[in-house]
């Protein structure tokens, strides 16, 4: 983009400065139209499953009730609490809002990266992060109890399932060896752009493990505990009204955008597809567009699928999920992980090692023989971790079930 | 705890099966469920039948709506008969009794010549805010003169604007046949024919001058008696003198029933101040000279309060309206 | 060790799980709940004073405002006190139809009771819109036999206002033909779900002696383990004709009474089936004539005649002076006598679950504070 | 673990707890209802009238020997013209079914008379229903944990269910800064 535009005689800094602005309104426009078509989707979606039909009566199809929407919180009044911490207040709403569009620098669409940064998954990951100091400032800056311990809730349901999600991620970056998501997208082009990830057994635990964690990080229900309505209230977000309300729910929803485009990325190779390559150049990347967009639109309505059948988990019952049951599962998974690298890519990646054994009898990319190898080991290895696991959670689901006398004296169980 | 007067086999225990192996089989179930759901709203024919629970069941209300069973109850209606313009109401009270939130104000007719009073009624005013449609009236009046409407969409911004009085109670029995044909049906000889003595017993144009519209279309020439609407403008909530006990009888009928009443407290032992518990309390009839005398008392004394389930706010009105007319009669 | 200060939180009046506007003052030690004390009479209305001021038919209307979800069941068991003390017998076919009515007012009542159970729970209102989808058929046929959806004023003393035709006959049948899917799919979504398991199982507990000393009736008592139903234990209006099992928990936990209330919408099923097939014809009439319904005046004494409704016994002590309106007037109300158990059976669990666990009592607040 | 007949307590009463029946209605044995005129309530004597101290004492005899350990129901009636405050406690019994069994206890209307220990201790479930009878009509039970007004707001004056509160002339929208 940048020196196409100083052929056409711009300062080189000006070609820099005016691409940069073309993209960031490319991005924000994008992010906001579909995080609006998101919450209609979401709505029109739920409304299926449970027999009525939603919004239908703003605009064609009711596609432009989010609009109404956002019209409608402009025109609310504002409201700030007497005695609340007016200045952090203020800043919740903005923190959680940056830290979302942040992210959405590196994320590609289709094949059209914004910034190609070679340490692109590590960024996507500090901006998740940022969430949290967002919601605390919520918590605390309202003055109210309900908010407070919406705000402490979600603090620690963020962290505890940062660390799975982080952790999930690692296998596909030992799988492609670099951190920059043009190569992992690259990465996941063979076999006629169906060779994603998520089709190893190594990426398939990895795709589960992160799509659960990341519907906790997105406070997606079963996780929605930080503004769980039925306990208390809206948590956080109890104290806001207005436009700062619709900043949260424009965050909240652009995070489960970016969420659902990073996984489609990672795992179901965002943008490759069958004939994507054939066609190449504009019509190859809207192909890919398209593609993209059907793999996170799918992804989101699994996400709607389970917001609308699956009740809400308990603040210990969720991190106790996150620690002991996604946590171990994450680094078995690594371990898989790196059988499948020693298997098919040790020559590529690790040089020194070709000089301690040789190199592998054919270094051709697809050996089958080896990649056979590779999977059944893999497969074997994540399969009996997840038995494992689940036997171990069922047994001392048992021994909690049938409460001794003294647990119900003290009424805890 | 096996109970004695139960059979066993009566009993069944729930059971929970906390045994099984749980490794989110059931989440998977429920998945799998809401999505054949999603998928028959989708693309599956909408639910009309009352048999299958698949398919998209709601109605889009103001376009499309539901057809109302007969009996279907929301506000009273008063009927009138198309071809003689005749309302079938002949005031006998049996409505304003029965309602339990005490909602209808009836004004008997009266002959403007001979003074007597006429099976028809001059003012007749109903609280569509606190009626609660229950449709007791309808079922006690014996000339089927009040029936129930199937018309909902009442809503309106001004508040006295629903204390409905006549002109706007009032619908042709064509309409009421529309609305409930077989209800209509059993009813109809029996109040056709009542309807015809009575309008025998009614002079000149009186019980057809609420500006009700005969077949030809032409309101009935509003006659004598002032029609409802030109009442006066109800700017206080009281719409005419609202009816005492015995307020709106006959004198001779309540000289009579002040008797009785008498009669009965001697009897009961010169009625010492025992609120009993459903206080018939005595009328004041203000045209009978020797009304008790103590009127006067204290507010919680056996004054007589004008029927015993009357709102404290409408009470707090009527005693107001009672002390401006004794003042006003310099008592 | 850190010390840590009690916070006392205010849950209701106005919230959105309390089931209308009823207040619990939770005191809370970080999550775990150490006190809970009930708010009532955000609703009162004085409905026992209105009892002795109107005459026993006026008061008839009023019964459907106690629990607006059952208005039939209300009305079917005020009735009942007056016939026994005015000594009025009611013909078998109105009996048959307020038994009919009585059953599907319990499966629309279960249906959304616990929809509205599992939305605190944060199933979002799936359950909850299926439950809708299947009380609106019913509360169409209330409408079409009664007048009114919600508010029915169905019965009189000695029966029932309006008989019930063919056109409500077949699409009662109807009605039956969807029921079973709509009772699997509900046991489908949920029962086994692995959440509501952890979210339900062994949260507030109520042991079975508890439960009696609490005196809690319905699915309640049913679900800490005492099958005591009163269709069963003092059989009324034909129910001792029918085959029914009476369903009962064994640990007393919110996922007990979520099963209980699960199979006796099944049990009801079965009582329709049996009442329709042995329903007289319409020869008995719907009504007992010889009853002035306006003027009916009963005999100085008292009468106490309870009905087993979806949350438990309702029951009505009516004290009469022989004039025309009741002298003393109580309503026995299931829900405000189950909530005297809600502050024991949330000690120790988290707010989290106190939202729960008050849903599986199911209370409506038109009842708690009459 | 029998079940009782309608009027059996009485009887089994006088021979097993003596001092426990209220003797001013020992002497009307019967419990038939004369027909009245309109406005004249009876007092019924079916089941048992007791002492308003013994009330906890026959509470748990009838719990223990008959199995009567359901407390369903606990009301209060204003007999105003007899001067009398009587709370109906209605026992069923869970293992048999079948009717209730009635206790009445009859106190007199003053402040000082209108005392009845309270049945919580054992039933909690009478909790509420004693409170209400306290907001209601004005019944003291000594022995309840929290005795408060359950509906009023806690500085209304008067027992509003009473017969002798006055229906109209709402004292309260007028007041003064009495």
């Amino acid at each position: 983009m940048a020196d196409a535009l100083t052929q056409l005689g711009f300062a080189s800094w000006l070609s820099v400065l005016i691409a940069s602005i073309i993209k960031v309104t490319l991005i924000l426009v994008g992010g906001s139209v579909g995080m609006m078509f998101l919450t209609w989707y979401e709505r029109r979606s739920i409304s299926y499953m449970q027999d009525r039909r939603g919004p239908n009566r703003v605009g064609p199809q009711g596609l432009l009730q989010p609009i109404s929407e956002a019209i409608k919180t402009m025109t609310k009044e504002d409201a700030t609490p007497r005695d609340a911490d007016k200045i952090v207040h203020f800043l919740a709403p903005v923190v959680m809002l940056g830290a979302t569009v942040l992210s959405f620098a590196v994320i590609p669409w289709g094949r059209m990266f914004p910034v190609d940064l070679n340490a692109a998954v590590l960024f996507v990951i500090a901006t998740g992060g940022l969430h949290s100091i967002g919601m605390m400032m919520a918590g605390w800056g309202s003055n109210n109890k309900f908010a407070l311990l919406g705000g402490m809730r979600g603090v620690a349901q963020l962290i505890s399932y940062e660390i799975p999600q982080v952790m999930a991620i690692i296998p596909v970056v030992l799988m492609t060896g670099s951190m920059s998501l043009q190569k992992i997208v690259e990465a996941q082009n063979d076999f006629a752009g169906l060779g994603w990830y998520v089709f190893s057994p190594v990426g398939l635990l990895g795709f589960a493990l992160f799509f659960t964690a990341s519907l906790a990080e997105g406070e997606r229900t079963p996780f929605d505990i930080p503004e769980a309505d039925s306990e208390i209230i809206a948590g956080y977000m109890t104290e806001y009204s207005g436009m700062k309300f619709a900043v949260f729910y424009l965050s909240n929803y652009m995070s489960n955008l970016a969420v659902c485009f990073i996984t489609a990325t990672l795992y179901l190779g965002g943008g490759n597809g069958p004939g994507v390559d054939a066609l190449g150049g504009i019509a190859g990347g809207l192909l890919s567009l398209i593609y993209f967009l059907l793999k996170s639109f799918a992804l989101f309505f699994v996400m709607v699928l389970i917001r609308a059948t699956v009740p809400r988990l308990r603040v210990d019952q969720l991190m106790s999920f996150a620690w002991k049951f996604l946590l171990p599962l994450v680094l078995v998974n690594i371990l898989s992980a790196s059988f499948w690298v020693a298997l098919l890519r040790w020559d590529q990646q690790w040089p020194k090692l070709t000089e301690w054994f040789g190199a592998p009898s054919t270094a051709d990319a697809t050996n089958w023989g080896r990649l056979a190898i590779a999977i059944v080991l893999t497969l074997l290895i994540n399969a009996g971790a997840v038995a494992l696991i689940m036997r171990l959670t069922n047994r001392n689901v048992q021994k909690h079930l049938y409460t001794t006398d003294e647990e119900l004296a003290l009424g805890l169980s | 705890m096996t109970l004695s007067h139960l059979a066993t086999e009566d009993v069944f225990v729930v059971e929970r099966n906390d045994a099984d192996f749980r490794a989110g089989q059931g989440m998977t179930k429920g998945l799998g469920i809401v999505f054949r759901k999603f998928r028959k709203a989708l693309f599956g024919k909408p639910n009309s039948d009352r048999a299958d629970t698949e398919g998209q069941f709601n109605v889009q209300y103001p376009e499309e709506r539901l057809a109302m069973p007969e009996a279907y109850r929301n506000m009273p209606i008063l009927l009138y008969d198309d071809a003689t313009g005749h309302e079938l109401c002949t005031s006998c009270f049996q409505c304003e009794r029965i309602c339990p939130p005490q909602v209808i104000h009836i004004t008997q007719a009266k002959d403007p010549a001979t003074g007597k009073p006429v099976p028809a009624a001059a003012k007749f005013v109903l609280e569509y805010d606190t009626c609660m449609s229950c449709g007791y009236c309808a079922e006690v009046c014996p000339f089927d003169a009040i029936k129930m409407d199937h018309d909902f969409e009442l809503s309106t911004a001004n508040h006295p604007e629903l204390d409905v009085d006549y002109n706007r109670l009032l619908r042709p029995v064509s309409y009421y046949e529309t609305i409930a044909p077989t209800m209509w049906s059993d009813v109809k000889e029996q109040a056709m024919k009542k309807l015809q003595n009575n309008i025998k017993r009614r002079p000149g144009d009186i019980g057809r001058d609420h500006g009700q519209k005969i077949k030809g279309g032409a309101p009935v020439a509003a006659a004598a008696t002032p029609a409802a609407g030109a009442a006066p403008a109800a700017a206080a909530k009281p719409r005419g003198p609202v009816a005492a006990i015995g307020k709106n009888m006959p004198e001779d009928k309540t000289a009579k029933l002040l008797a009785i009443r008498a009669a009965n407290a001697a009897k009961r032992g010169g009625g010492a101040a025992d609120a009993a518990p459903v206080a018939q309390a005595a009328p004041v009839v203000e045209a009978v000279a020797d009304a008790p005398a103590a009127v006067s008392a204290a507010p919680t004394g056996p004054v007589a309060a004008i029927g015993q389930n009357m709102s404290e706010d409408k009470r707090a009105k009527l005693e107001a309206i009672r002390a401006a007319k004794r003042a006003e009669r310099g008592e | 060790m850190l010390k840590t200060e009690e916070l006392q939180i205010n849950i209701g009046p106005q919230h959105p799980s309390t089931h209308g506007v009823f207040r619990m003052l939770v005191t809370v030690d970080g999550e775990t709940l150490v006190d809970l004390k009930p708010v009532f009479g955000y609703l009162h209305r004085n409905h026992e004073q209105l009892g002795e001021v109107n005459t026993y038919l006026q008061n008839m209307p009023f019964t459907d405002r106690l629990d607006y979800f059952n208005s039939m069941v209300n009305n079917h068991a005020y009735a009942r006190t007056i016939e026994t003390l005015a000594g009025v017998e009611v013909p078998e076919r109105a009996q048959y139809i307020r038994v009919i009515m009585d059953e599907l007012s319990r499966i629309l009542n279960h249906a959304t009771a616990m929809g509205f159970m599992l939305g605190d729970m944060g199933a979002w209102q799936t359950a909850l819109l299926w439950g809708m989808r299947e009380r609106e058929k019913i509360l169409d046929m209330f409408e079409y036999v009664s007048g009114a959806r919600m508010m029915c004023n169905y019965c009189r003393f000695g029966g029932v206002v309006r008989d019930i035709d063919d056109w409500f006959i077949t699409e009662l049948k109807k009605l039956m033909q969807g029921l079973p899917h709509y009772f699997d799919d509900f046991e489908g979504l949920l029962l086994n779900s692995e959440i509501l398991l952890a979210r339900a199982r062994n949260i507030g507990v109520l042991p079975k002696e508890l439960a009696l000393a609490y005196s809690v009736t319905g699915p309640v008592l049913r679900g800490s383990g005492v099958a005591y139903d009163i269709r069963k234990a003092e059989p009324y209006a034909v129910y001792d004709r029918f085959k029914f099992k009476v369903p009962v928990g064994t640990v007393g936990d919110v996922y007990d009474r979520f099963l209980v209330r699960i199979a006796e919408m099944r049990e009801s099923y079965k009582i329709l089936e049996q009442a329709l097939e042995q329903l007289p014809d319409a020869t008995g009439g719907f009504i007992n004539p010889k009853v002035k319904q306006q003027s009916l005046k009963a005999p100085a004494g008292e009468a106490y005649a309870r009905v087993e409704s979806p949350k438990g016994e309702l029951g009505f002590y009516v004290v009469s002076d022989g004039s025309g309106s009741a002298y003393r007037y109580k309503v026995r109300a299931p829900s405000f006598i189950n909530l005297s158990a809600l502050a024991d059976m949330c000690k120790g669990y988290t707010i989290a679950d106190v939202v729960v666990i008050l849903g599986s009592i199911d209370i409506v607040m038109g009842e708690v504070d009459r | 673990m029998a079940l009782l007949a309608r009027g059996e307590l009485r009887s089994i009463l006088q021979t097993q707890l003596p001092n426990v029946l209220d003797s001013r209605w020992d002497t009307q044995a019967t419990d038939q209802v004369e027909a009245h005129g309109e406005g004249q309530t009876v007092l019924l004597d079916f089941d048992a009238v007791v002492k308003a101290e013994a009330i906890v004492e026959v509470a748990h005899f009838v719990r223990d020997t008959f199995g009567y350990d359901f407390l369903s129901n606990i009301t209060a009636v204003d007999y105003l013209k007899q001067g009398l405050i009587e709370l109906v406690y209605q026992f069923y019994n869970a293992a048999e079914g079948g009717p209730d069994l009635r206790v009445r206890v009859r106190i007199g209307r003053s402040p000082e008379e209108c005392i009845v220990p309270s049945l919580t201790p054992t039933w909690p479930g009478a909790d509420l229903q004693e409170r209400e009878a306290y907001d209601m009509y004005g019944v003291v039970f000594p022995g309840h944990p929290n005795l408060a007004r359950i509906y009023m707001w806690d500085e209304f004056k008067g027992f509003p269910m009473r017969k002798d509160f006055p229906k109209t002339g709402d004292k309260y929208t007028h007041v003064t800064g009495e």
